[in-house]
Formats: C-alpha cells, sequence, structure tokens
C-alpha cells in the first residue's frame, strides 16, 4: 500500500471515529471533540491525496487544509463559548434528549 | 567520520529519552516523574541537536536547531514549574502513592 | 456570456464586499449600529438591483477572482437562478433589518451582536449564491452557519443555547460531510471549479460517494424529514427577527446549493436519487403538517410549518419536469417572503402579549390588526390560495404532476394545503376570542408592524406578477428549467 | 538493497504513526475523565503534526500543532475549568444500537472503496500552480496558493475568525472587573521571569514565520497563532489590557487583519483590475502588508477568544 493511501485510510478511520464519538456521547465537550478528530480525519484525507503527484505535491490541498484549520478553530471557540453559556444557564453539560443514562 | 560521531551522538541521545521515559512510567508520584521527564529530556535533546548540526548544511541551520534545544528548554522548566505547583497547590501526596498524578481534581 | 473585467463597478463583488465592509463598521462602532446596519443595508439592496441590471443586459456574468481563472483561481458565477436568490435575501434582508430597528429597543434579547453578525450572514448568503467553486463555497457555508448558530443564541434563553448548540452540532456536520465529497471531487478531477467539473465528471465510485454525501450535508442543513429534528427548538426560540431570517433565507442556501450541485456538478450522474428525495419530501409536508397543528406555541407551530414547506421544495426532484423546477424555484421566493412575515408577525404577537401560547392570543386580532393582515396574508401564501405566490408555485408542480398521470403527488400537495389552512386557521381563531385571563399588552413598534405586513405583502403581490421571475429564472438555467411554454 | 530498506523502515514508521493517531483518537473521546480526554486530543495533535511532516505538507504541520493542537488544546481545557460540573465518569452515552454500527461499517467500505479508486499517480494542480509561481510575487507555493491564486477563499477565511470573535463578545457577559482568573492562578516569580523572556522571543518568531512565508513554510496563521501564544501567556500571567485600549483601539486591531485584505482587494480594482488582481511590481508588498495585518489580527482574535470575555473599559487592572 503506498504512504498516500495509508493515510487517506486512516483519515476516513478518523472521520468515522470522530462520527460515533459525535453521535453516542452525551457530553457536549466529548462532542466537540469528536467534531474536531472528524475535521482533522477530513483534512488528512485531503492531504494525503495530495502526494500522489511525485516529487513535489501538490499546494493547493495544502492551502484549502490550513484555511479548514482556520475555520475549524473558529467553530470551536464558538462551540465552546455557546457551552459554557448553556453549562451556566442550565447546570448541566448534556442536551434534553441526551438523558438516557446517569 | 562526522557521520559516525553524529550517529552516535544522536544514539546517546536516544538513550537518555527512553531513561526519561521509564521514569515518566515507572515513579512513583508526579514530582519524581517532572524530575525524570525535564532533566533526562532535555539532555537527550541536546546530544540530539549536536549529533543534527554536524548533518546540517548551513551554519544557520546549526544555529537554528541549537536555538530549538534553548527554547524546549526554557517551555520545559517553565511549564516543569506549572505542573509541580499545581500539583502542591492540589496537594498532592509526595511520597509512595500510586496516584496518577495529574494535576487535575 | 460577458466578462465583467471591462466594467468600471463589477456589481457581482460588491453584493459579497458592501455587507463584509457594513459588518466590520458596525463592530467598530457598536453605538451606530442601527445606522450603520440599515445604510448597508440599503446599499445591499441597491448594489443587488444594480447585478440585476447587469445580468438583464450581458447575460449569465462570470467573474475570475484575482484574474487567474478556473482552475487555479476561484470564479465568481452569477445566472438567473443566482440572481433571485440575490433578490429574494436582499428583500427580506432590507425587511428584516427595518424589523429589528424596532425590536431591539424592547427586546431583552441581546441586541449589540445582531448588527455585525446578521450583515457577516448576509456577506456568506450572497458569497454562497454567487461561488462558482465548490471550496469556496465549504467556506461561505461555514460563514453562513456560523453566523445563524451566533444569532440563534442571542436569544440566550435555555431553549435557545440548547437549540443552537443542536444546531451548530448538525451544521458542522453537514460542512464536514461536504468537505469529504469536495475532497474526493479535486482529487478525482484535479479541479474544483463547478463548470469544469460539470463537464469532467463521469460515473466512478468516487463521484457516486461525494454525490451521495453532499446530498445527505444539505439535506441535513435544510433539514428535509427525517433530518429536521434540529430545526423547530433552533428556529422557534431564536430572536424573531432571526428566526425570519433562518427560515426564510438560510434553509433555502443550502437547497439552492443542493439544485447547484444536482445541475451544474453531478449533471451527468445518475438520478435515481431523485424519487428518494421527492419521497422524502412528501413525508415532510405531512409530518410537518401535523405536527405543526399539534403545538400549542405560535413559534413552534410556524417552525414546524418551515419543516412541512421544505418538503414542497423536494417534489421536484421527482416530477423531472421543468414546469416542476420552476415551481420549486418560484415556492422558495414564496416561501421566504411569507414565513419570514409570518415569524415577523409572531414575533410582535409575542412582544405584545409577553407569551406565544395559541390558546391565549386574546383578541390579538383586534388589538394589533397590521400584525393579524400579515399573519393572514402568508397564511394565504403558505396554503396556496390565489392570488399568492404560494398559488403560483403550488400550481406549477401541481400541473407538473397532472401532465404525467402522477396523481400520487398531486394528492400529497392537496393534503398539504389543507393542513397548512387547518393549523392558519388555528391561528386565526384565537386571535379573534378572548382569553380567559386576559393579559397585559406591551406597545409593538410601528417598524415591526408595518415590515412585516410590506413582506408579506410582497408574497401576494408575487403571485400577480409571475412572469418576472420565471423569465429571469431561464437566464443562463440548466436546459431542464427552460419549459417550452408555460 | 539499502534504498528498500530505507523503504520498509519508513512505511513501518507510517504504519506506527497511523496507528498511533487512531488510538489517541479513540482513547481521548472514550477517556473517563474529560481533562485526560482534553490532554490526549492534544497529544494527538502533536502526533498529526507529525503525519503532515510524512506527507510533505511543513506548513500544515506548523499550523496544526500551533492551532489544531496548541491554541485549540489551550481553547479546551479552559472551558472545562469554566463548566458547571466538569464530571462525566463514567463516560454517558446512548446506547449504541446495531444499526449505527451497520451505518459506520458501510460508510467506512464505501468511503474507503472510493478512495482505492482513485488513481494511484495524480497531478492535481502542482503543474499549474509551478507554471505561473513567478506571477504570484511570492515564491512558496503554499503563500501563492493561500494569499493569490486563492486569495478570496482566505478573505472569507479571516471574516469566519472575525465572526467568532464578535459570536463570543455577544455570548459573554462583559467582564465587570477581570479578576476572575487572576485569582485561579497564582504565579510564581520562576514562571514570570520565563515568561518575561519567553514573550519576546515568541513576538521575534511570529515575525521570522510571517517573513519567511514568501520563500519557505510559514506565513500569517502560523505566525498569528505563534503571537496568540504569546498573548495566552501573557494572559495567565496576569497582564491585562489597559483600560484605555479595550475600547476601539482593540477592536480596530480586531478588524484590522480582514480590513486590510479587503481594502488591498478593492484598491487594485481601481485601475479596471478584478478583485484581488495585484500588480505583478507590487504583489510581493502588497500580500506581506495583508499578512502582516492579518497576523497582528489573527494573534489578537486568537489570545481574546481565550480570555472568553469582552475586556472591561474601565479603569485598568
Amino acid at each position: 500500500m503506498s504512504t498516500p493511501l495509508l493515510y487517506a485510510l486512516a483519515g476516513v478511520g478518523l472521520c468515522l471515529l470522530g462520527l460515533y464519538g459525535l453521535i453516542v456521547y452525551a457530553h457536549l465537550l466529548r462532542k466537540i471533540l469528536a467534531l474536531n478528530i472528524m475535521g482533522s480525519g477530513v483534512f488528512l484525507i485531503l492531504v494525503a491525496l495530495a502526494r500522489r503527484s511525485g516529487d513535489s505535491p501538490d499546494p493547493v490541498p495544502h492551502a484549502m487544509v490550513i484555511t479548514g484549520i482556520v475555520v475549524a478553530v473558529s467553530a470551536t471557540a464558538l462551540a465552546l463559548v455557546l457551552l459554557v453559556r448553556f453549562s451556566a444557564a442550565t447546570g448541566r453539560n448534556q442536551l434534553d434528549d441526551d438523558e438516557h443514562s446517569p | 567520520m562526522w557521520n559516525s560521531l553524529s550517529i552516535v551522538l544522536i544514539m546517546i541521545g536516544m538513550v537518555f529519552f527512553i531513561a526519561g521515559t521509564l521514569g515518566l512510567l515507572r515513579f512513583p508520584d508526579v514530582y519524581t516523574r517532572l524530575h525524570a521527564l525535564t532533566k533526562a529530556d532535555n539532555v537527550g535533546l541536546g546530544f540530539l541537536v549536536a549529533g543534527l548540526m554536524l548533518q546540517a548544511d548551513s551554519l544557520t541551520t546549526a544555529l537554528l536547531l541549537l536555538l530549538i534545544w534553548v527554547l524546549v528548554m526554557l517551555a520545559g522548566a517553565g511549564a516543569g514549574q506549572l505542573v509541580a505547583q499545581a500539583a502542591l497547590q492540589r496537594q498532592h501526596p509526595v511520597a509512595k502513592s500510586q496516584d496518577d498524578g495529574r494535576g487535575h481534581d | 456570456m460577458i466578462e465583467a473585467s471591462g466594467t468600471p463597478l463589477p456589481w457581482i463583488v460588491w453584493v459579497i464586499l458592501l455587507p463584509l465592509i457594513g459588518a466590520m463598521l458596525c463592530f467598530l462602532w457598536p453605538r451606530q449600529g442601527k445606522t450603520l446596519g440599515l445604510l448597508t443595508a440599503l446599499a445591499t439592496l441597491l448594489a443587488v438591483i444594480a447585478l440585476y441590471f447587469q445580468l438583464l443586459d450581458g447575460g449569465v456574468i462570470r467573474y475570475a477572482v484575482g484574474g487567474w481563472g478556473a482552475p487555479l483561481g476561484i470564479a465568481l458565477y452569477a445566472d438567473g437562478l443566482s440572481m433571485l436568490m440575490l433578490l429574494m435575501s436582499a428583500l427580506v434582508g432590507v425587511g428584516v433589518s427595518l424589523y429589528a430597528l424596532g425590536y431591539f429597543k424592547h427586546s431583552p434579547d441581546n441586541p449589540a451582536g445582531f448588527w455585525p453578525l446578521w450583515l457577516l450572514m448576509w456577506t456568506g448568503l450572497n458569497g454562497l449564491f454567487v461561488a462558482g467553486d465548490i471550496f469556496n463555497l465549504y467556506v461561505t457555508l461555514e460563514l453562513l452557519g456560523l453566523s445563524a448558530v451566533a444569532l440563534v443564541a442571542l436569544a440566550a434563553s435555555r431553549d435557545a443555547l440548547g437549540g443552537a448548540m443542536r444546531y451548530l452540532f448538525v451544521s458542522l456536520l453537514g460542512s464536514l460531510c461536504y468537505l469529504i465529497g469536495v475532497a474526493l471531487l479535486y482529487h478525482a478531477y484535479g479541479t474544483v471549479d463547478i463548470a469544469l467539473l460539470g463537464t469532467l465528471v463521469e460515473r466512478n465510485p468516487a463521484t457516486h460517494v461525494a454525490l451521495g454525501l453532499m446530498v445527505v450535508a444539505m439535506l441535513l442543513k435544510s433539514a428535509l424529514f427525517p433530518l429536521h429534528f434540529w430545526l423547530p427548538p433552533a428556529h422557534a426560540s431564536a430572536p424573531a427577527p432571526v428566526s425570519a431570517l433562518l427560515s426564510a433565507l438560510v434553509v433555502k442556501a443550502s437547497f439552492y446549493l443542493l439544485l447547484r450541485l444536482w445541475f451544474d456538478v453531478f449533471s451527468t450522474v445518475s438520478m435515481d436519487l431523485g424519487m428518494v428525495l421527492g419521497v422524502l419530501g412528501a413525508a415532510a409536508i405531512v409530518w410537518g403538517s401535523v405536527l405543526a397543528l399539534r403545538q400549542t406555541r405560535l413559534k413552534l407551530l410556524v417552525a414546524y410549518s418551515t419543516v412541512a414547506q421544505l418538503g414542497y421544495l423536494f417534489l421536484p426532484f421527482a416530477l423531472l419536469s421543468p414546469l416542476a423546477w420552476q415551481g420549486g424555484v418560484y415556492f422558495v421566493l414564496s416561501h421566504a417572503l411569507a414565513k419570514a412575515a409570518m415569524f415577523m408577525a409572531a414575533g410582535n404577537i409575542l412582544a405584545f402579549g409577553g407569551h406565544d401560547r395559541i390558546a391565549d392570543l386574546d383578541r390579538v386580532a383586534q388589538r394589533l390588526p397590521i400584525t393579524m393582515t400579515a399573519f393572514c396574508l402568508a397564511g394565504v401564501s403558505l396554503m396556496g390560495l390565489p392570488p399568492s405566490g404560494g398559488f403560483i408555485a403550488k400550481w406549477l408542480l401541481l400541473d407538473a404532476a397532472l401532465s404525467h398521470d402522477q396523481w400520487g403527488w398531486a394528492v400529497m400537495m392537496m393534503i398539504g394545503g389543507l393542513l397548512a389552512a387547518a393549523y392558519v386557521f388555528k391561528v386565526v381563531g384565537f386571535a379573534f376570542t378572548q382569553a380567559d385571563a386576559p393579559h397585559d399588552a406591551q406597545p409593538v413598534s410601528p417598524f415591526m408592524e408595518w415590515s412585516a405586513l410590506a413582506l408579506a405583502v410582497c408574497a401576494i403581490l408575487l403571485g400577480l406578477n409571475a412572469h418576472y421571475p420565471l423569465e429571469l429564472l431561464a437566464i443562463g438555467g440548466p436546459v431542464t428549467f427552460v419549459s417550452p411554454s408555460p | 538493497m539499502g534504498a528498500a530498506m530505507t523503504e520498509a523502515g519508513l512505511f513501518l514508521l507510517d504504519l506506527l504513526l497511523v496507528l498511533t493517531l487512531l488510538c489517541l483518537a479513540w482513547w481521548s473521546l472514550a477517556a473517563t475523565d474529560l481533562f485526560k480526554g482534553i490532554v490526549l486530543f492534544i497529544a494527538f495533535g502533536l502526533v498529526l503534526a507529525l503525519a503532515w511532516v510524512r506527507l510533505d505538507a511543513p506548513d500544515v504541520a506548523l499550523a496544526e500543532a500551533a492551532i489544531g493542537a496548541g491554541l485549540t488544546g489551550a481553547l479546551l481545557l479552559t472551558t472545562l475549568s469554566k463548566l458547571a460540573s466538569s464530571i462525566d465518569n463514567p463516560p454517558a452515552k446512548r446506547s449504541s444500537p446495531v444499526l449505527l454500527w451497520v451505518l459506520l461499517v458501510m460508510l467506512a467500505a464505501v468511503l474507503g472503496y472510493a478512495i482505492m479508486s482513485l488513481p494511484q499517480q495524480a497531478q492535481g494542480l502542482a503543474d499549474t500552480v509551478a507554471s505561473q509561481m513567478g506571477n504570484s510575487g511570492v515564491e512558496h507555493p503554499v503563500t501563492a496558493v493561500l494569499l493569490n491564486f486563492r486569495g478570496y477563499d482566505t478573505l472569507l477565511e479571516m471574516a469566519v475568525l472575525l465572526l467568532a470573535l464578535i459570536a463570543a463578545w455577544s455570548l459573554a457577559p462583559r467582564a465587570a472587573t477581570s479578576c476572575e482568573m487572576d485569582e485561579a492562578l497564582t504565579v510564581s516569580p520562576i514562571v514570570l521571569a520565563l515568561f518575561r523572556m519567553l514573550i519576546p522571543l515568541m513576538i521575534l518568531v511570529a515575525a521570522y514565520l510571517l517573513w519567511v512565508g514568501a520563500h519557505a513554510p510559514g506565513g500569517a496563521f502560523q505566525a498569528g497563532s505563534v503571537l496568540a501564544a504569546a498573548g495566552v501567556l501573557a494572559l495567565l500571567c496576569g497582564k491585562r489590557l489597559e483600560g484605555r485600549l479595550a475600547g476601539w483601539p482593540l477592536r480596530l486591531g480586531l478588524v484590522l487583519g480582514t480590513a486590510m485584505f479587503v481594502a488591498v482587494a478593492a484598491a487594485v480594482m481601481v485601475g479596471g483590475a478584478h478583485l484581488l488582481q495585484y500588480p505583478l511590481a507590487s504583489a510581493g508588498k502588497l500580500i506581506l502588508l495583508i499578512e502582516a495585518a492579518a497576523t497582528f489580527s489573527i494573534g489578537l482574535t486568537l489570545a481574546m477568544l481565550f480570555s472568553g470575555q469582552r475586556p472591561s473599559r474601565g479603569p485598568a487592572s
């Protein structure tokens, strides 16, 4: 298996781990972590496949991923501020329909 | 000649890293673990950097490597201080406790 | 097709830059937020109108940002469909801006963030409508989604914070799914330009997976049944002007993007998915309407009505005729105007009585006649009664269904119309009766009442001037949009 | 023979990296203690930075280490300390139905199949970028794509960052006094002295990264995040923005990056050129100007997001 393929498949793995975490865990901070991991997986797919171009990798996906990283940190910051407000207002760290377990 | 010296230096660095990591895993409390990690790894990185400097193409690269070592030592010292302080504040036990020793309650 | 380089003012750029500049100014001088925000809204409206005339003169506009052109650079692209969306946003945007002038004067909701966030959202909307590049679309999609979430959270109630949180997760998940699709397409074809992709795309696994992911992402963001769970809490708990923006524009943006992908990128790939989308749309009409009927709170009722109405947008995917597509796009326009007006009216009623329990509306019809007129006119359009825009849209859809003897879809639309009538009349009925416990009333700003009425009247007028939008839609539209004779 | 050995060794290294990544991601999500989970997430980000290096993406590696692992980690940790209750032990989960597993396995298979079906060799836009480098005003391809070829994306991305800050401010109540964090951490003189040395050094590193971006890995985002890290350290040492700077000067600093970008992008249109179509002669300078403003704003914005509150305009604390 070639290096780009290996990393791209790892990216798929990270995406699915993130998706699993997002759906299954109730704590909102875990959901935010899960989304970040899923995002990293997508970025890994983008950059890994850019390595297929021989000597020098394709710079366009690199630029896209840098854009993506900044967007991701912005989204995370917003999510965290929202989480703090939500936690302060309700005293809880999960959404209403996630109360299946203690 | 330079090449083999470089390899030897890197190998020595690795030994220190392994020792530091072993200490991190095996030592009983926060303070001794910090001790192992910060001391051994700084020395290990020093050897590693020395070895890599011999491989560097230009003086600039060599100096940059040296700068990295200095920075890591500074950061390590600062971080070690902070972790130890936090552990003291939260009264983590000093002796043979099997507490996992994170600076958090 | 013209190159817009020679013209001194490429309006396609200014419809994006103006709201962005306005947002920065509003952030710099928060005390002048209202003035600056309103000026920006008017300037953006003028820029959109200028672009409209440019489009009428020269046809489809393609603009190479940075002068590079695809595949290296990013292209902006405007055709009749994008223009309709831009005009719709501008109209609703100005209406909501006027409404917000009155709303934040008395509301406990935090007004400081509204203007810059709303203008950034407008930047995202306009950027999305004129984007010709699927990665650029990802960035605009994030700009739009994050600003929408922040706007919902302005209400700062428990419900709003929870609704915003859920909305944020859905929005980010959708964007990531979309981005995987972008990654697959880029690595399969070496470009992210929509026009180029349209010529290159062929049937292979990567294309199909990208199509699937992108479609699911857009369905999630446009809340098609059964992925609608996040919409009612977010739309119902937001401040009224924000609810209007979300229901009128934000969900339509992802629907627009779906159309773009469907026709301009994946047109050569199998359309088997269409039937699935149509069936989900029909299910959304029934399910959303039934839930709307069962609500006891006015804003939740209006939000579930959005779930139901969004279902109609997906019927053309199964009907597959030019008439149906025209009907679908027409539905987007008429629903945007009507639903914005309806949420604004609901906001007035909430501000007036301090609550939105339907059973306790307490003669609101006599006490807020302008607002109730707006609500009823918007309701006429939602039900699809003549002469409203909603009537034309449904008529086009029905015609498309009946001319191909697809009776099932027609029956679905009839049921949807009846249910819509039921939930609208439920509200209207209580608006005329006296509640057991009369409540004290707060004054409602005339800005709020008249802007709601203005948008509702626009929704009706849309039905009287049906040929303008349809002619505009034909400019540069995909072949299937141009009908032989309407 | 030797080459084959190296090849095999590198493949083993890749395999190890990939497995470490997946394990760290899993442990981070499933950790019983959220604090541990966040620390593992930071470790995940650092290992991911190594993966970027292996994929010949040093720019992404720098951005990941500074923003993805560093600042996101710092944001997560401060948030954890502000939550009503930070205990989630054992992790509250929904029961994961069989359907979910079927869905995930199918998704994995489909995505994996799609990726494997892509051609083994593909140029992408590498050649196109290389052929236009001479017209871009800079010598580093990633910087050329970010600030010139696809500069419009970057412009909107700056707007997204600004949006995050405006949203955070509109949600966070204005701090009456900013003593909350000061009390939480008593800073020892040794640490303070170290930080006094580190902060100017970090500003220097940021300036270096900004300058070097024109011809080597680096640039506004990496520089901005290093600057932000300096700001975060200063905040941790109890430094606060002076009251007279906390009003419009601060706001101006925050919008400067986006504003400069828009101004330059629009100004070049005066001669009839397209948006962001820099004149060739001054392209390098204009890009540096945009990047300098962007670095400053990114650093300030990220540091403000970390502080989590609007600075009060009252007397300096």
